[in-house]
């Protein structure tokens, strides 16, 4: 898609989730689907059918009581930075991962709803709209202006709040200040309570998210598939890092609900 | 004839041949395609100016800072208030959503205010000299609290209900090295979030639940008892009773009761929550100044409890849960009334609390349509007065609840806000906290003009810290015995980080597991039950319909029930259910 | 009524019986529109897919069904380019079931889609790296060439062959065969591998996920090896069930059993080939992305069971079965093993289909199950239902069986009464 | 071949055509006129030399895009001339104070995050670059919608350009300054 393009100073956009300090109250969930205009469960969804572009997961190390312990994992599109699964598999380009931010986005009004991308994902991050949205009547004047809602049929999914990136870009603008990277925070980072997530530019050796990521206790999901995703989690428990890897059958059985 | 037909199917072909060199077909399919970004019933956001407006929350008493975000003035977007001295810049999830609020799907439209308001007329005609008119208030501390406790005062047989009594004891996390919680949910609603994770770093959290709560799961150490025996756990670590004797009711260890007891020992200073049996450590507690008030607000009904009115007595009661707090069962509210025909009102926005039982059910306006302060919260060592000033205008045909029980009472009232305000700015104590600006100053170098500008602008008025007492704090739900004697097989344990009806919602319980829904009940996923099925929850005092929800955090024989009216009006203290298909 | 239609020589059954035998197959194929119509209106609600099972009972079925349909192209190819002329005898029926099995799947794939309006992007910005993309090309063209191979099976038609200008097109068209056989088989290989690199690519999907060979990972080469292996197992297999229906001889039993010794031979090949391949992926491949291969099949009901299923039982079995000359002259044999050989890829579709998205990739996952909704099935079996009508309309009015008027001068005139049976 | 039975074919023929290039793109469009016949011409001459005189940029450097009535009656608190215009402008909407719903030729799709500060105040366009001859006419040309996408007619062409509005349009030019990354630059 991209031809010669001037050489910008690229940014990668990533995250820092500190696990020890989530403790799973949902905000961030919630201020990502105010922030992104997700509309509220359609009276048939569940949460296999469900819109949570961040989606916070209960995790256990699959012991009984003495010994159990749980921790929060909240999953949004990991960003991955190497043969991102989604984009190659796309039919028509409406996702693709942008050089100057490297956060992948992705095109609902491009979408023809294969779904091939959701396949692809192995962290589930991609989320159908298996109905038309629809807010309660009224509440359609809370949208925000800065994301279009989408239609029915097509997949949607995390771009680390596009909107709020464009809106920040027009401030530089207007105020002739140079405009890569932009500086501007997600809806979820804004809104944790515990200050557990941290946003960035993980090519600022400079920045809290480059340090963070570069911590002994810090870790991706699903390392070995070689995604290289720019989303990192953060713990100094040895169990919590091991959620990171592939599944445990055994335990995994009687983990129905968290 | 043949021919003819053939001359038609040719003219046919020819012109599928033809419009292919046209635009036609083409633009079509892209049009088509086009219209699918934008088909019937995909919601055009507001396009305008955006501007930044500010409130206080007023879900709860946490009553966090509130930065929201307008389009014109239509709020799209709520976020805390950076550098907050008391909030700090955190929202809870509700918080989040709050602008949400007005839009509950179950919210009430209009009621009988004409109707209301001469029954209430009628009851205080006809009440007797033993009995009495009552308002019940679910959130005290608020100026309307005042107002109503006023009115209450200026009838002869009014009285004032509130179901948490103590407003001026405050808890200290700060000071606190250890936190030991019997069943409250410290890290998940039950204080200020900004104030509780600022702290959370200093203390040791010591979580005594009978599930595997949010807090449990996120405390340093969580001793599972059996449900209703954390009192009898209080007692012994009070050396009331014998380890031993707890060890068989609590169902934890001997050595784990001595090992908790020392730590206590060693981890002081102490902070105690939700037990009527233990002490906190002197510096963990202090008893706030009172948020002050106009001097003539003095001469009002005292805060009473439900207990103290004897049985079949009230007849007029007057429900405030337009701002909802604690909940009383109805079952316990409903022994007062007098038996021939009280009237009973109640002001809410949802169906679904006591307007199931009222008489007359009015609708209120709700946060953010309606002007009003927040009580401080338990966590504040100092008194605060902030308001939830609105960011939306309220649907018409709303009840003021503060005016309406005043007239009713045949008290007049002012603007009661403004008239608190001045009182406050005259005691020249504390500080201003102004959101705009991020700047605090003292009360009182302020104009009281400047002053009630600022507070409905955005603004918090800090008082000074309290003096540093010992308390024994029992909110929450500090097990009382079993009022009744059931062979039910379940013990029920309450959640109360219930959701409330906000659409939105459905991403923390519906489309994710992360909370338990409103009407639903946790089991253990040994139970026999299908997860997110129907079934019949039912305790002695009747039964109701409840969806399940599987959680190996829960232990068997155990049922969380989440904390909606309907299903708390069944769970006496100590009550015990069973959960069978429906 | 529709005597002048049918060609001289064969004789089908009165067109009352004709009409009782399409009766059932035109309600089903108008139940199923309904229920297409349904997802199409309200949208994909309807289906019992969700987030994490994107695909379901379609996709997995339009690969099976386009596997199957493979036995045209490459019948085309052994018949045209490596002149196998006893298919000759086979090749007509060989194209409508072709036809059949591409234009339902891509029916099928309309209503699988959110936004059918939006197919045709594909085409106007392709992402030249996506293997849908690759798909989707090779399948209309290939569709285009099927139908261009079928036109001149309809202008042999009795009463067409009336109209002289039709007939000279008929005859210009036939000279192009050898081309459309060619590009028909090239189309054909190309899209039946890009069909397995759909999940050979999956880096995502550890189970699916296979090394390249080239530029395509194995998967691709071993659809196509499959769907060559199944194709002409299926047409002997609808050949044997047409006889059966209509209680004619339409092929010489040779015929069947030649289709039965390639398959036999592509298939013993494949399951050679599939064997290395799934050594590999146990060994090397899937324990690299930090996968164990045994834990896949430490979820139940998706045991190591259905490895053996695939492999041996519908692999090497009718493999067997189908190369050794003794069995193969018995028809009981020859069917059974051709059967077996298309079930094979049936499962082998199924596995990747259906077990991919049902294993868990993260830690917290669950293992899902899935059951398709009633929309689901009744959208696929209109396309069943479309096959057979298309088929017997074919087959009634044209000929799909050159040799069925040989064969029918052969049989003693006793049996000929009787033999004018249904059909 | 070329025999009299191939006339209906051609007739066929020649009909599609006709139908397709001539009717068609006239059926394609609904028209709908502006709320006041206002020439951007005189106000250009008389009122302000420049654009965003009236099509202000906020503080916040957000566009403000069509002007509100009080920037008209600033001027027009009276009626300035006798035209007919004029008169119906003063009656309907500053007497009642009613604000013009005025359509927008350049309206872009709602998935389309355009920053008009990017383009003026970063890359320094001049505002004809794409909306035309817009601001030098005269009188204001009836807004034609597409009657299926319901888009303004001028995102396929703006008058007084060579091109339209069309995502095509910006590519090519965001292109020649090598400054195309990705979907999300200019979509929301």
């Amino acid at each position: 898609m991209t031809s010669a393009n001037k050489p910008i100073r690229a940014a990668r956009y990533g995250m820092t989730i500190d696990l020890d300090r989530c403790n799973g109250c949902g905000a961030c969930m919630l201020a990502c689907a105010v922030e992104n205009n997700v509309p509220p469960a359609h009276e048939a969804a569940t949460d296999r059918k469900g819109l949570t572009w961040l989606r916070v997961y209960k995790v256990d190390n699959g012991e009984a009581y003495p010994g159990r312990r749980t921790a929060f994992v909240p999953v949004m599109c990991q960003h991955c930075g190497n043969e991102t699964p989604c984009v190659h598999v796309c039919p028509q380009q409406a996702v693709d991962i942008d050089p100057a931010t490297g956060v992948v986005g992705e095109m609902p009004q491009r979408c023809l709803g294969c779904r091939y991308c959701m396949a692809a994902c192995p962290y589930h991050a991609r989320y159908f709209n298996w109905w038309d949205p629809a807010w309660p009547l009224g509440m359609e004047k809370m949208l925000n202006p800065g994301v279009t809602p989408r239609m029915r049929g097509v997949v949607e999914k995390c771009n680390f709040c596009h909107g709020r990136w464009h809106a920040a870009k027009e401030a530089a603008a207007a105020a002739g200040k140079p405009d890569t990277p932009v500086e501007y925070t997600p809806a979820c980072v804004e809104a944790c309570p515990t200050g557990a997530i941290h946003f960035g530019d993980l090519n600022d050796p400079g920045s809290t998210v480059a340090k963070e990521a570069a911590e002994p206790g810090s870790f991706r999901l699903l390392e070995k598939l070689n995604t290289q995703p720019k989303v990192y989690y953060r713990s100094q428990k040895e169990w919590v890092r091991q959620v990171a890897s592939a599944p445990r059958p055994s335990a995994a059985k009687e983990k129905d609900r968290g | 004839m043949n021919a003819t037909r053939r001359q038609v199917l040719m003219f046919a072909g020819g012109s599928a041949v033809g419009v292919m060199f046209t635009p036609a077909p083409w633009r079509l399919i892209t049009d088509t395609a086009l219209w699918s970004e934008n088909w019937p019933g995909i919601p055009a956001p507001p396009r305008g100016e955006i501007h930044t407006r500010f409130t206080n929350c007023s879900i709860c008493t946490a009553g966090c800072a509130v930065r929201a975000r307008c389009v014109g003035d239509q709020p799209v977007e709520l976020a805390g208030v950076a550098g907050h001295p008391i909030s700090r810049g955190a929202l809870c999830p509700f918080g989040i959503v709050g602008h949400h609020l007005p839009y509950i799907p179950a919210r009430l439209k209009e009621g009988p205010v004409g109707q209301a308001a001469a029954a209430i007329a009628g009851g205080l005609a006809k009440c007797g000299p033993a009995e009495f008119v009552v308002t019940l208030d679910l959130q005290p501390g608020r100026t309307a609290s005042w107002t109503y406790r006023r009115a209450m005062g200026a009838l002869k047989n009014g009285r004032y209900i509130a179901p948490s009594v103590d407003a001026q004891v405050a808890v200290d996390l700060s000071k606190a090295r250890t936190v030991l919680s019997f069943g409250v949910p410290v890290l998940d609603g039950w204080g200020t979030p900004g104030i509780v994770n600022a702290a959370r770093a200093g203390f040791r959290l010591i979580q005594i639940d009978a599930v595997e709560s949010r807090t449990a799961s996120m405390a340093d150490r969580w001793f599972r008892v059996r449900p209703n025996s954390e009192e009898v756990l209080a007692a012994a670590l009070a050396g009331r009773i014998s380890p031993a004797q707890a060890a068989d009711a609590t169902g934890l260890a001997v050595a784990e009761i001595a090992a908790l007891a020392q730590e206590l020992e060693q981890g002081g200073p102490v902070l105690v929550l939700g037990s009527s049996q233990l002490e906190s450590t002197v510096g963990t507690v202090v008893a706030r100044h009172e948020t002050p008030v106009p001097g003539e607000w003095k001469k009002s009904a005292p805060v009473t409890d439900l207990a103290s009115l004897p049985d079949r007595s009230v007849r007029v009661l007057l429900i405030d849960e337009s701002m909802p707090g604690g909940y009383l069962q109805w079952s316990a509210i409903a022994r007062k009334l007098v038996a021939d025909n009280p009237v009973v009102v109640t002001f809410a926005a949802s169906p679904e609390g006591y307007a199931r039982h009222a008489n007359y059910a009015l609708p209120v306006a709700v946060y953010p349509e309606v002007s009003g302060d927040v009580p401080p919260a338990i966590d504040s060592v100092a008194s605060t007065f902030r308001i939830a000033s609105p960011l939306v205008s309220p649907p018409s045909g709303m009840v003021n609840p503060e005016s309406f029980i005043a007239t009713a009472a045949g008290l007049s009232t002012g603007d009661t806000l403004r008239e608190r305000a001045d009182a406050i700015h005259k005691s020249a104590r504390g500080a201003v906290f102004t959101y705009a600006d991020g700047q605090s100053q003292p009360l009182k170098d302020m104009k009281p003009d400047d002053f009630w500008k600022v507070l409905n602008a955005g603004g918090c008025w800090i008082d000074e810290p309290g003096a540093q007492t010992a308390a024994k704090l029992t909110f929450g739900t500090a097990a009382r015995p079993p009022e009744e004697e059931s062979d039910l097989p379940l013990a029920i344990v309450v959640a109360r980080e219930t959701a409330s009806g906000i659409p939105l919602l459905s991403k923390v319980y519906r489309e994710s597991n992360l909370r338990l829904a409103p009407g639903y009940v946790a089991l253990n996923p040994a139970c026999g039950l299908e997860d997110g099925s129907q079934a019949i929850f039912e305790t002695l005092l009747g039964k109701a319909t409840v969806g399940v929800t599987l959680d190996s955090g829960i232990p068997p024989g155990v049922a969380q029930v989440s904390a909606t009216p309907a299903l708390l009006d069944l769970c006496a203290a100590g009550a015990r259910a069973k959960v069978v298909r429906s | 009524m529709d005597k002048q239609l049918i060609a001289r020589g064969v004789s089908r059954c009165p067109a009352l019986k004709f009409l009782l035998w399409i009766a059932p197959w035109v309600a089903l194929f108008l139940f199923g529109l309904y229920a297409a119509a349904l997802c199409l209106i309200k949208g994909l609600n309807q289906t019992n897919m969700d987030n994490r099972f994107a695909f379901g009972l379609w996709i997995f079925l339009d690969l099976t069904v386009i596997a199957l349909g493979a036995g045209a192209f490459f019948t085309g190819f052994l018949l045209y380019i490596l002149k196998l002329d006893e298919l000759s005898s086979v090749i007509n029926s060989a194209v409508v079931i072709g036809l059949v099995c591409y234009s339902g799947a891509i029916a099928v794939l309309m209503v699988d889609v959110g936004q059918p309006l939006r197919a045709w992007f594909t085409f106007w910005y392709p992402n030249v790296h996506s293997m849908l993309t690759e798909v989707t090309f090779c399948l209309s063209c290939y569709l285009t060439v099927l139908a261009i191979e079928y036109v001149p099976i309809v202008l042999r038609n009795r009463k067409l062959r009336q109209i002289p200008s039709l007939l000279v097109f008929e005859f210009e068209l036939h000279k192009l065969i050898y081309v459309l056989a060619g590009v028909g088989t090239f189309l054909s290989f190309f899209h039946q591998g890009s069909l397995g690199g759909l999940y050979g690519v999956l880096r995502g999907r550890p189970f699916a996920f296979r090394e390249g060979l080239g530029l395509w990972p194995s998967t691709f080469f071993l659809f196509i090896l499959s769907a060559a292996a199944v194709g002409p197992s299926f047409i002997l297999l609808t050949t044997w069930m047409v006889q059966i229906i209509t209680r004619k001889r339409l092929v010489r039993p040779e015929v069947l059993q030649l289709l039965g010794r390639i398959s036999g031979t592509l298939l013993s090949v494949y399951v050679l080939a599939k064997s290395v391949d799934t050594l590999v992926w146990i060994n090397r491949t899937s324990p690299e992305t930090g996968f164990q291969a045994w834990q896949y099949y430490s979820w139940k009901p998706f045991g190591s069971w259905i490895l053996v299923a695939e492999i041996v039982v519908c692999g090497l079995v009718p493999a067997l079965m189908l190369l050794m000359p003794k069995l193969r002259c018995r028809t009981g044999w020859l069917v059974t093993g051709a059967f077996l050989a298309c079930m094979g890829v049936a499962l082998n579709r199924f596995v990747l289909t259906v077990q991919t998205l049902a294993l868990p990739t993260l830690s917290f996952d669950r293992f899902l199950d899935y059951t398709p909704s009633w929309q689901e099935t009744a959208t696929f079996l209109a396309v069943v239902a479309y096959g057979v009508l298309v088929y017997s309309f074919s087959f009634r009015y044209f000929q799909l069986f050159p040799q069925e008027r040989e064969l029918k001068l052969e049989t003693p005139e006793v049996e000929e009464s009787e033999l004018v049976g249904r059909y | 071949m070329m025999s009299g039975r191939s006339i209906p074919f051609l007739a066929g023929v020649t009909a599609a055509l006709a139908a397709g290039w001539l009717a068609f793109p006239r059926a394609i469009y609904r028209s709908q006129p502006e709320p006041v016949n206002f020439s951007h011409k005189i106000h250009a001459d008389k009122a302000g030399a420049k654009c965003e005189d009236c099509h202000t940029f906020r503080d916040d450097g957000s566009f403000a895009g069509l002007p509100a009535l009080d920037k008209c009656t600033g001027c027009h608190s009276a009626p300035m001339g006798t035209t007919s215009a004029e008169k119906s402008f003063i009656d309907n909407y500053v007497t009642p104070n009613r604000q013009p719903q005025w359509v927008s030729y350049a309206r872009q799709p709602e998935n389309v995050s355009f920053s008009h500060a990017a383009h003026v105040k970063r890359a320094k366009m001049a505002c004809e670059t794409c909306h035309g001859n817009t601001g030098s006419s005269d009188t204001l040309r009836p807004f034609q919608i597409d009657r299926i996408s319901g888009y303004s007619r001028d995102i396929w062409k703006t008058p007084g350009t060579s091109h339209g509005m069309k995502m095509a349009d910006c590519v090519e030019c965001h292109r020649r300054q090598g400054l195309e990354h990705s979907c999300l630059d200019c979509h929301k």
